[in-house]
């Protein structure tokens, strides 16, 4: 009976974990095409028509680049790349996206042994290295964003590390979304570990076995 | 000569933006910021004329733009830029003081015309007109 | 304990009808970026290109239809739009899209009082919806397809009616699509009916008391 209801949580956090996925997606997708592709429509249109040869150029240029936007977006409404990509091409290119709008500087140190894991367990760590970011972007006000995977035989082990301000650990880590991470990376098999200090910045280890991947 | 400043996060609609307002010959572009936060820094020293001001913005937003500039420094006279074309939107705009409201997507004479109009103080807002840009 | 399983059955189908939702407008967003934003962007590179100004006008041109596009792909994904629109708001919007296409014609007729529905139930009819409609595209070639929404004091009532070439529905109803959009129908305290006859088309009526509403 034990077995079963742990089974059921396993199932459950799958599922809100696609749908969160899924979530994000459509209102990251949804921002692009408003914020990006239509001011760069706008701005090409407006080039366009510009009596200078030059500025219509720059118009045609424009389109270039709105083309391979749109191609990248409608790829990433395509699920499909939950499947194709490693974790570690994941991190890269969400650390990508954070460096092309100079939020912060960003860095990405990977050794050991590539990750090996289920399509679910990459699911449940895609969404709560998300989560990390989110929280770093949203309170940390940090310099530089830092994420290192580290695999050898025995576990593998993923930190996001910010060196922003920091924050209270005991005071904020209970019933939130800190506290709903943690207990995915149970159900999963895995651990979580808070360090944070004030003015230091925020370190998040994500712990998983081997026997557990 | 217009003198103006141009406050955007899209960093290619700014500079894009700029470099055409800078074909005109009685525009002077003065400076282009990322966000409102570093064009108030920016008016602290240099009178402009005219202030375009995005909507969406980080650290700073449209709105606040607005509220600043009325308040500190009222001479320059403020257009939005916008990619919304929401009556709800255009009325806070006009409600806080802004003496025009375009759209990103407005035909290309249509913002150097209203620069033109809210400079010489002829322009009225009115939202239908918005919509047929 | 009855009424405990059957609340579980309630939520994982209003659970599943989401998620569809969802996984229907992905595709669809990735879809129309790919053939119909990607290619009308193509076509405006091109014309742009042309030495004769006549092109370049109608370059100019697709630019605006782009802008347009865009914009309304951006406000699908806000799935917002779900809760702000009533069903038959929604019904026209539908047709409306494969009348666009010039696939069939349609028709929607609307008589008595608007629909009063709970989110949960205008979901899950939502989505039966756009399965009977899906299942119309797919099987029948219909050259007229009609939806006709009437509500009274005692109950409301949707008919999706195509006039293609019909099945014989007790070889297909069982263990299918269909089968799961009646059960969906049952979840919320209504009821599927499927009429279908070879060579004369197909009605799928909704029937919801005004006591499940
Ligand atoms: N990287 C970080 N730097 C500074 N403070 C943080 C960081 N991560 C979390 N916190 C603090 O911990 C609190 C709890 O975080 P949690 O993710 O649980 O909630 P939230 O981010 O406020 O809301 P939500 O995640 O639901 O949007 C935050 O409100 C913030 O004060
Ligand atoms: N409107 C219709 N006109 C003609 N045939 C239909 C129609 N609706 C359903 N059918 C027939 O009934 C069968 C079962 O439909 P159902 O929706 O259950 O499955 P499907 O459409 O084949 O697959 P799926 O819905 O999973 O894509 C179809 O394969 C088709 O033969
Ligand atoms: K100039
Ligand atoms: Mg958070
Ligand atoms: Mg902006
Ligand atoms: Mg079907």
């Amino acid at each position: 009976q034990k077995v079963e209801s742990m089974k059921a949580a396993y199932e459950n956090t799958i599922l809100n974990v696609e749908k969160e996925i899924r979530e994000d997606i459509l209102s990251y997708v949804g921002r692009e095409l408003h914020d990006n592709v239509g001011q760069l429509l706008s701005l090409a249109k407006l080039n366009l028509s510009s009596s200078k040869a030059e500025k219509v150029h720059e118009g045609k240029i424009l389109i270039n680049e709105i083309i391979r936007e749109v191609r990248s977006l409608s790829k990433s409404l395509n699920l499909d790349w939950v499947e194709s990509i490693t974790l570690e091409e994941f991190i890269k290119m969400e650390l990508g996206k954070l460096e092309s709008t100079e939020f912060c500087k960003v860095a990405f140190q990977n050794n050991g042994n590539p990750l090996q894991l289920s399509k679910e367990k990459k699911l449940v760590l895609i969404r709560i290295i998300q989560e990390s970011l989110n929280n770093s972007i949203k309170h940390a006000q940090p310099s530089l964003i830092e994420i290192t995977v580290h695999s050898d035989n025995s576990k593998s082990e993923i930190a996001i590390k910010d060196d922003g301000r920091g924050f209270v650990v005991s005071n904020n880590s209970e019933g939130s979304g800190m506290f709903n991470l943690k207990n995915r990376m149970n159900t999963i098999g895995g651990e979580l570990l808070v360090q944070s200090k004030i003015g230091k910045g925020t370190e998040i280890k994500l712990i998983l076995p081997l026997s557990a991947n | 000569m217009i003198k103006i400043a141009l406050a955007d996060d899209h960093k290619m609609f700014a500079k894009g933006i700029a470099g055409l307002l800078e074909e005109e010959e009685d525009f002077n572009i003065m400076g282009i910021f990322s966000n409102g936060r570093e064009l108030l820094d920016f008016l602290e020293s240099v009178d402009v004329d005219i202030i375009l001001t995005d909507m969406n913005m980080p650290v700073l937003d449209g709105e606040g733009v607005i509220e600043a500039v009325k308040l500190l420094i009222p001479y320059p006279k403020i257009i939005v830029l916008s990619m919304y074309d929401d009556e709800a939107i255009f009325l806070k705009c006009q409600k806080l003081g802004a003496s025009a409201y375009v759209l990103k997507n407005a035909d290309p004479d249509e913002l150097i015309y209203t620069i033109r109009e809210v400079f010489e103080g002829s322009h009225i807002m009115n939202f239908q007109k918005v919509l047929q840009q």
